[in-house]
């Protein structure tokens, strides 16, 4: 039995796009009548045909989209245990708490004393960012992490300029996420990796040999993208700073160490904040996320412009006056609407509430790798895992010829969603498994229950998951074929032509 | 849950964190609170801030106050669209999957172009990915017209110190671009606004020519909210546009979360950055959607990808979906034809005043045009803040006294009116 | 294939109530520490044990009504063809107005001065609803139809109280809807049917014969309850008056005429409005709704109070003067927030889009009777609905033994909420069809389709029929069980148990 | 279209309405508008008035200003449930039938009685149902204490004018009811408001043993937020209780949509008005839902109907559903407490204030208190309003001096000492 409201078809396969609804002289909007002289568009820039986007009634919509909500998994539907992604349960207080027109209706250019409130939300926010990472200073500006982890870059980069070299590389543990050598280059350095100890941990001797005066810093995540803390961490930072590196921490998991340790005191020197993960912002689909950035007071003048500032007396202003930032790395200030999310998160739970938070999430991950460890194994055993543990199916692969897509799949039918699968790399057949501090124990159990049946299915009759998933609206898609065929528009012919 | 995981207490599942890196005291932060009072806490800062709906909004310059319908968030908030992830698993994400599909499908019917990508962050963000994929081919050089919104511009110039380029600017002389000219073989891309930021008409084609025979790109930064009645960027030769997609379903919100919007022409396909969603069929031959030519991405290619994104702004992609089709074409070209009428009544109205010029005489604009007042741009603004106006956006890049005032579809005869008359008074003041 | 996202089976039973989700500790509710003295409770007025609510975290509660919610149709989700019920496309701009602070947060007992502008809302939705169904005034104040109907009754009793006797009975057509008789009763009168003819119609000549001095009125609804219109409406009025009766029209079916013709003018003395049928605010899964009631300028003086008053100086004030009036029909002044809905929609239609509203029902209503007339054949051929029709399954029921039910039952699994059944009464294996004006000539098409397939399926496998629905969360379940083994709580044992 | 119905033109389908009776012009009201324009005239509707948002509320008198948590609307919301109609058919309104089971079972619990219907329209019409429930029996007399909201009787004798009674008020003395004595064998009923009108705890046994002594019901009106804290109207004795449910899960919307509750014990549940939802078991076994003892109910028994009530108010009984989950048994508890803490606190702070005085000194009170002012106690209100506060609800009905003030869970230390400051001012100017 599923806890939550599982995916399921919906008997007819459904009415296609929504220009498929389209009838022509149909229409769903509505505007005043023009009150002013029309104007004439001069000749050579007009549109000579109007664009081919679907005439529907508003009822048209309701119905085409509500429906296509029902063939979507979110949430609010069930656990969604994604390792690396902390889909956490979003309280709605901070939907009410993001609509007061004050938030919404706030245009980015607004001069300052009309929007006193915005920017005293942004200050406030900051410095609780700074407290929880242990950080001097941070700029709520980058979109989403990975845009958090290029500032960090470009910031890493503006520091060793000044002092004469940017360096040309950057260390990052072959478990990396694939944001961080990706945002490696677009700072314009090579990434190198740093091997793993058998044990799933950095190895601090191979490390102390790759570091040299090329070395411009190293990413890191910790607890890393095993889900285990590296303990080594302090002379790990060490090592880079001997040789004049910075340390960057991946703030994906800080969710799993709040008011229990902070990057800062572990020596890292920049950290970005996912705060649609730690704070749970809703990931709408993919997005919209933000991801702040904190530095060390020696970094402080580099970090992006506009910044809040706070007067004497007591006003606040976004400053551009920053003669060493890096710059602007978004148009205007950043998600607001997800910070005032991540705000509502924060100081709802409070010292105390973070806290439990992380302590939760710690206990559950720990709960459920208990529970399904027979069927799936901790990928490294020797460590505790904290807030998320990796486990493989490697052993179904090799018994039964059931892969982690085919668990995947197979608890999809059984109602859950699956955990993250393949990622990390270094893991062959890798289940990353993260439950957040959301769910209960009975989802839990569920959960497991659920993994175990289809391990012990995978022995009994492997087709089961080879097949699976058949409860779903479509079943499994043939992927090669979309890539082979592109059809990434309607007006694209379809691939089943061919 | 505790025995079950083997330890005698929830601190033994922090061991692993040695003795000098554990916080020894509670985070410096107030202690939670209840719902109420985040909600009674935010609801009061919110006060604190004056929004489009108490000033009339004449504010632009990348972020506009277009009307949003209400059937827009009733969808886009719908919770299993609101409350999902990235769709890694398809079988269980066809709702946004298919969504997406529709919103790449309509942003090619707006551009003209052969493939748009699921969102970036932002339009000043899309500008850059747009960049680093005419970058993609070997060239280097990056030259960009003075008519480019200059925050544009910076957040470029942020990028380029990573990836190893300077953008380079154009003259703009009476505001409007002059073809590119002296294109080396190592430029890769040109970048043009239109409408451009002072809100005037651009001769895109004209400006692109010598670019394109010289084998570089033209990238064309463009307004969603015009492409009923203005050409689209497909039609004047833009290999790449990129756009700010806020008008489309997105409040104000401050600058934030917007969604960028990229469309190319298919050869450029697999240069493309972040998702892209491509329609297929399952095992039991029946439509489906998935995310497609992800060896483009970082979680396959990793320092090879073309672009290091991961979340982007889904969920106002969603809304700009539902925001186009609620258009339609008949909606998109009264939106653009409205936007055109009220901004030029606003244009006489304003340069009726005496000491207010228009900056560019004579050019022609959208729903933007760019004044030369008086008195500083912004003591104008403040003064006619005091009386419930937020006039414009000032320019102290171009000059004291230039203000660069939008009108939408929003704004009425009466308000517009009201404006002219308040500013009259601001300026005799 | 269905236009809508028609209900289907979740797979597993799901998770029961949402008290089997409750575990002791668990929360969702958070109030602020309390700042002042606890009181102490006198000790004889204290509740012994805490009452038996769930103990369920926000989480729980979201997944689970989340959950629910996907086990239900609404006109949201697709086409909700009962006859009678109107059961239109809520346009969403309606849920956008009614939120606005000014109207959600406003205390019903306010002084009229800081409640001016829900003052002037119901002041003009007023002049609106007078001006449409050819009234003098109308009163807000009855929150749904059935109470419309009896504050016009009481009405009809208070003037002839006045004239010295309140009179015995009110003449109903045996088609009504059951509210006007059990309405009639609450107002403490007898009804009187009046028979109708073969062509569904008063009977004229019948209804001559039964007026006389005893008769306090006729409660009439035209179009009537077939969604025919009563041709001969002006004598029907004329005979009534006559005897010093009072004419009733009940709204229920306005939505057929608005702009084409008006209650008052066809000799109505007092009419009532089902706003959620008739101007499209949400049914809410069967309320709220609002039923304002209009009457002629002589009866007036007995319009309920509090009424909105406008005074010379334009302002408005809800007075209580109105020696005459019947008094309050509702503890305050109706349901505001679904007349502001209604205000919403006839003011965004306006006098063009009303009348056209009315063309597109009765239209839609002729051509889906026309497409299933062959299977369905009209149960009163010979005069043309107007925005509804009632069919009849009889000549099915006779050949294959399939009644109107199974019909409808298999209408579901094929996508689609069927129409009503078994009203009126007076129709045997009634189908009584309302698609309204915003279904889409294709949603009418699968519909019909939907109706035609089951017909045939009647004939070729009427299993299949009686069977149905075999698609749903559940099945045909088990009425004369749930009035047997009454479970009409948590706490009762389960009918599962005998 | 016409086509297939066979008619030359729209004008055909309305034929069988006779010549005179066709409106041969437009209905008199303004043309249709945009949907922009229809939601600025109700925005600027809004922004006349003043809303419990700016005003802070102390007013009660059967609607408060209690706190609506952000997840009641977030579900009561979902399209699939705020679009639906009566659950006749109920494989496709399952959601609809078991939430409508869980609060009649959450009903049930908070008052200790067998049975609740689906709602009724709110909480005078609901006490009107239950009299007609007591009067089915035969006895006609109805004994309703003076302890009872007026407008509840006001109500009750509209009503009363069809169905051939007038309720008969009994005396309180110091605010309380006595005892209902000379209980006659045609005494149906004998009603109580516990809180009462002014706030006051009752003794609702003592009250009622007279009277279900010689055979009449006891017919309790309660206050849902008080059942945390106040032994519940099943252990007093109640035979029927009602109630306004506006304070779970519904803002204050001017006086509705609220929902009336009524529960009472189970021998009488065959006369009770409106739906009632029942489990039961479908074809296979599955446990499901269904409106239940339809045989009492309009559409089947026509005038022997039990009531003439059809649509009712679902929606608010589902936001009251989930707004009940939320409190559970300690949420409840402490609702309770806080209104009972700052109530008394405020009652303390008020007549602490020279020559404000308690209308009935000493008499204990749940949530709501009632003042004797030493000037018209609208006047008093009126001035309130202007320094940002409404001050509670005067009783002209008593005298001009009294004023009815409630305080709920929402109001602060500081809103209370503010108000008592204020007031202060206003009774020494
Ligand atoms: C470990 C890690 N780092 C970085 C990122 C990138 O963050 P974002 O998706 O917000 O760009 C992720 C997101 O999945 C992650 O899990
Ligand atoms: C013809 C008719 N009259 C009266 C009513 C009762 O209206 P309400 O349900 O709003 O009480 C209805 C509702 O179904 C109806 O169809």
């Amino acid at each position: 039995m599923s806890l939550g409201a599982p995916v399921r078809r919906q008997g007819p396969p459904g009415e296609g796009t929504v220009r498929d609804l389209a009838r022509p002289g149909r229409a769903a909007w509505s505007f005043p009548e023009l009150d002013v002289e029309p104007s004439e568009t001069p000749e050579k820039h007009r549109r000579r045909q109007a664009p081919g986007l679907p005439e529907v009634a508003e009822r048209d919509l309701v119905r085409h989209y509500t429906r296509l909500s029902q063939m979507n998994y979110g949430v609010d539907t069930g656990i969604y245990p994604l390792g690396s992604c902390s889909m956490k349960y979003n309280p709605k207080l901070a939907e009410v708490a993001a609509a007061a027109p004050g938030f919404a209706g706030l245009h980015p250019l607004q001069p300052d004393r009309t929007a006193q409130g915005a920017l005293e939300m942004l200050w406030r926010l900051e410095g609780a960012l700074c407290e929880i990472t242990g950080m001097a200073r941070a700029t709520l500006q980058p979109p989403a992490g990975a845009s958090g982890e290029l500032t960090g870059l470009l910031i890493m980069r503006a520091h060793h300029t000044e002092l004469g070299n940017p360096r040309a590389t950057v260390l990052i543990p072959d478990s990396a996420h694939g944001t961080n050598p990706a945002s490696t280059r677009l700072g314009g350095y090579r990434a190198v990796p740093v091997p793993s100890t058998s044990r799933g941990l950095v190895d601090v001797d191979k490390l102390a040999g790759l570091v040299n005066e090329d070395v411009a810093g190293l990413m890191l995540t910790n607890p890393n993208t095993l889900g285990l803390f590296e303990e080594d961490i302090a002379r790990i930072t060490a090592i880079v700073h001997d040789v004049g590196g910075l340390v960057y921490y991946d703030g994906a998991n800080l969710n799993a160490i709040m008011g229990r340790s902070r990057p800062g005191d572990m020596g890292f020197d920049i950290v970005h904040i996912n705060t649609h993960k730690t704070f749970a912002t809703p990931h709408g689909g993919g997005g919209p996320g933000a991801g702040p950035v904190g530095v060390v007071e020696a970094l402080v003048p580099y970090l992006p412009v506009p910044r809040v500032e706070r007067d004497p007396d007591g006003t606040f202003r976004m400053s551009e006056d920053a003669p060493r930032s890096i710059g602007r790395v978004h148009g205007f200030h950043g998600n607001f609407g997800v910070l005032v999310r991540a705000y509502a998160y924060v100081f709802f739970h409070g010292s105390d509430g973070l806290q439990e938070v992380s302590e939760l999430a710690v206990l559950n991950a720990n709960y459920l790798a208990s529970a399904i460890v027979e069927d799936f194994p901790l990928a490294y055993p020797d460590a505790r895992p904290m807030h998320e543990f990796v486990a493989t199916a490697a052993r179904l692969e090799r018994d039964a010829g059931v892969r982690a897509m085919d668990v995947a799949k197979r608890v999809i039918d059984l109602g859950y969603h699956p955990s993250t699968v393949y990622f990390p790399l270094v893991v062959e057949e890798a289940m990353m498994v993260e439950p957040t501090e959301t769910e209960s124990k009975e989802m839990l159990d569920g959960f497991a229950a659920a993994m175990r049946q289809a391990a012990a299915e995978a022995r009994s009759d492997p087709d089961l998951l080879h097949e699976a998933p058949v409860t779903t609206p479509v079943r499994r898609l043939d992927e090669a074929r979309a890539a082979r065929h592109l059809r990434l528009t309607w007006r694209d012919d379809r691939p089943g032509n061919d | 849950m505790l025995a079950a995981v083997g330890v005698p207490s929830i601190d033994d599942l922090f061991s692993q964190i040695p003795e000098g890196l554990r916080l020894e005291r509670p985070l410096d932060l107030p202690r939670g609170v209840s719902e109420q009072e985040i909600l009674a806490d935010l609801a009061a800062l919110a006060r604190h801030d004056r929004a489009a709906d108490d000033l009339v909004c004449f504010a632009g310059s990348g972020a506009y106050d277009h009307f949003v319908p209400s059937v827009v968030w009733a969808l886009a908030g719908r919770s299993e669209l609101y409350t999902s992830y990235t769709p890694y698993q398809p079988e269980l994400s066809q709702g946004v999957l298919q969504a997406l599909f529709e919103f790449q499908s309509m942003v090619c019917e707006l551009t003209a172009l052969d493939v748009s990508n699921a969102s970036l962050y932002d339009g000043a963000t899309a500008l850059v990915e747009a960049v680093n994929m005419a970058r993609a081919g070997g060239r280097s050089r990056i030259l960009v017209s003075g008519g480019v919104d200059p925050r544009y511009v910076e957040t470029l110039r942020t990028y380029g110190r990573g990836s190893g380029y300077v953008p380079e600017m154009l003259e703009t002389p009476g505001g409007r671009s002059a073809p590119a000219s002296e294109i080396d073989p190592d430029v890769a891309a040109v970048v043009i606004q239109h409408p451009n930021v002072f809100g005037l008409l651009e001769d895109v084609t004209a400006f692109g020519a010598p670019a394109r025979a010289a084998g570089a790109m033209l990238i064309q930064v463009f307004d969603p909210t015009s492409l009923g009645i203005l050409a689209p960027p497909g039609d004047l030769g833009a290999d790449i546009a990129v756009a700010e997609g806020q008008p489309f379903g997105n409040r104000l919100n401050y600058g934030g979360p917007y969604l960028g919007m990229l469309a190319a022409k298919i050869e450029h396909v697999r240069k493309m950055p972040g998702r892209i969603v491509g329609e297929t069929v399952d095992v039991d031959g029946r439509t489906g959607y998935v995310l497609t030519l992800q060896a483009r991405e970082q979680h396959i290619r990793r320092e090879k990808a073309t672009s290091n994104i991961c979340t982007n702004q889904t969920l106002m992609a969603l809304a700009a979906t539902v925001h186009m089709a609620w258009l339609g074409p008949g909606g998109l070209v009264e939106l653009g034809r409205q936007c055109a009428a009220k901004a030029s009544y606003a244009f006489q109205a304003l340069t009726g005043l005496t000491g207010v010029e228009a900056a560019f005489p004579g050019a022609p604009f959208f729903k933007e045009f760019t004044l030369r007042l008086p008195k500083a741009a912004t003591e104008v603004r403040d003064a006619l803040i005091d009386r419930g106006f937020l006039a414009g956006v000032p320019a102290p890049w171009v000059d004291e006294a230039t203000l660069i005032v939008a009108v939408t579809e929003r704004r009425t005869k009466e308000e517009i009116d009201a404006l002219a008359g308040a500013m009259g008074e601001v300026l005799v003041s």
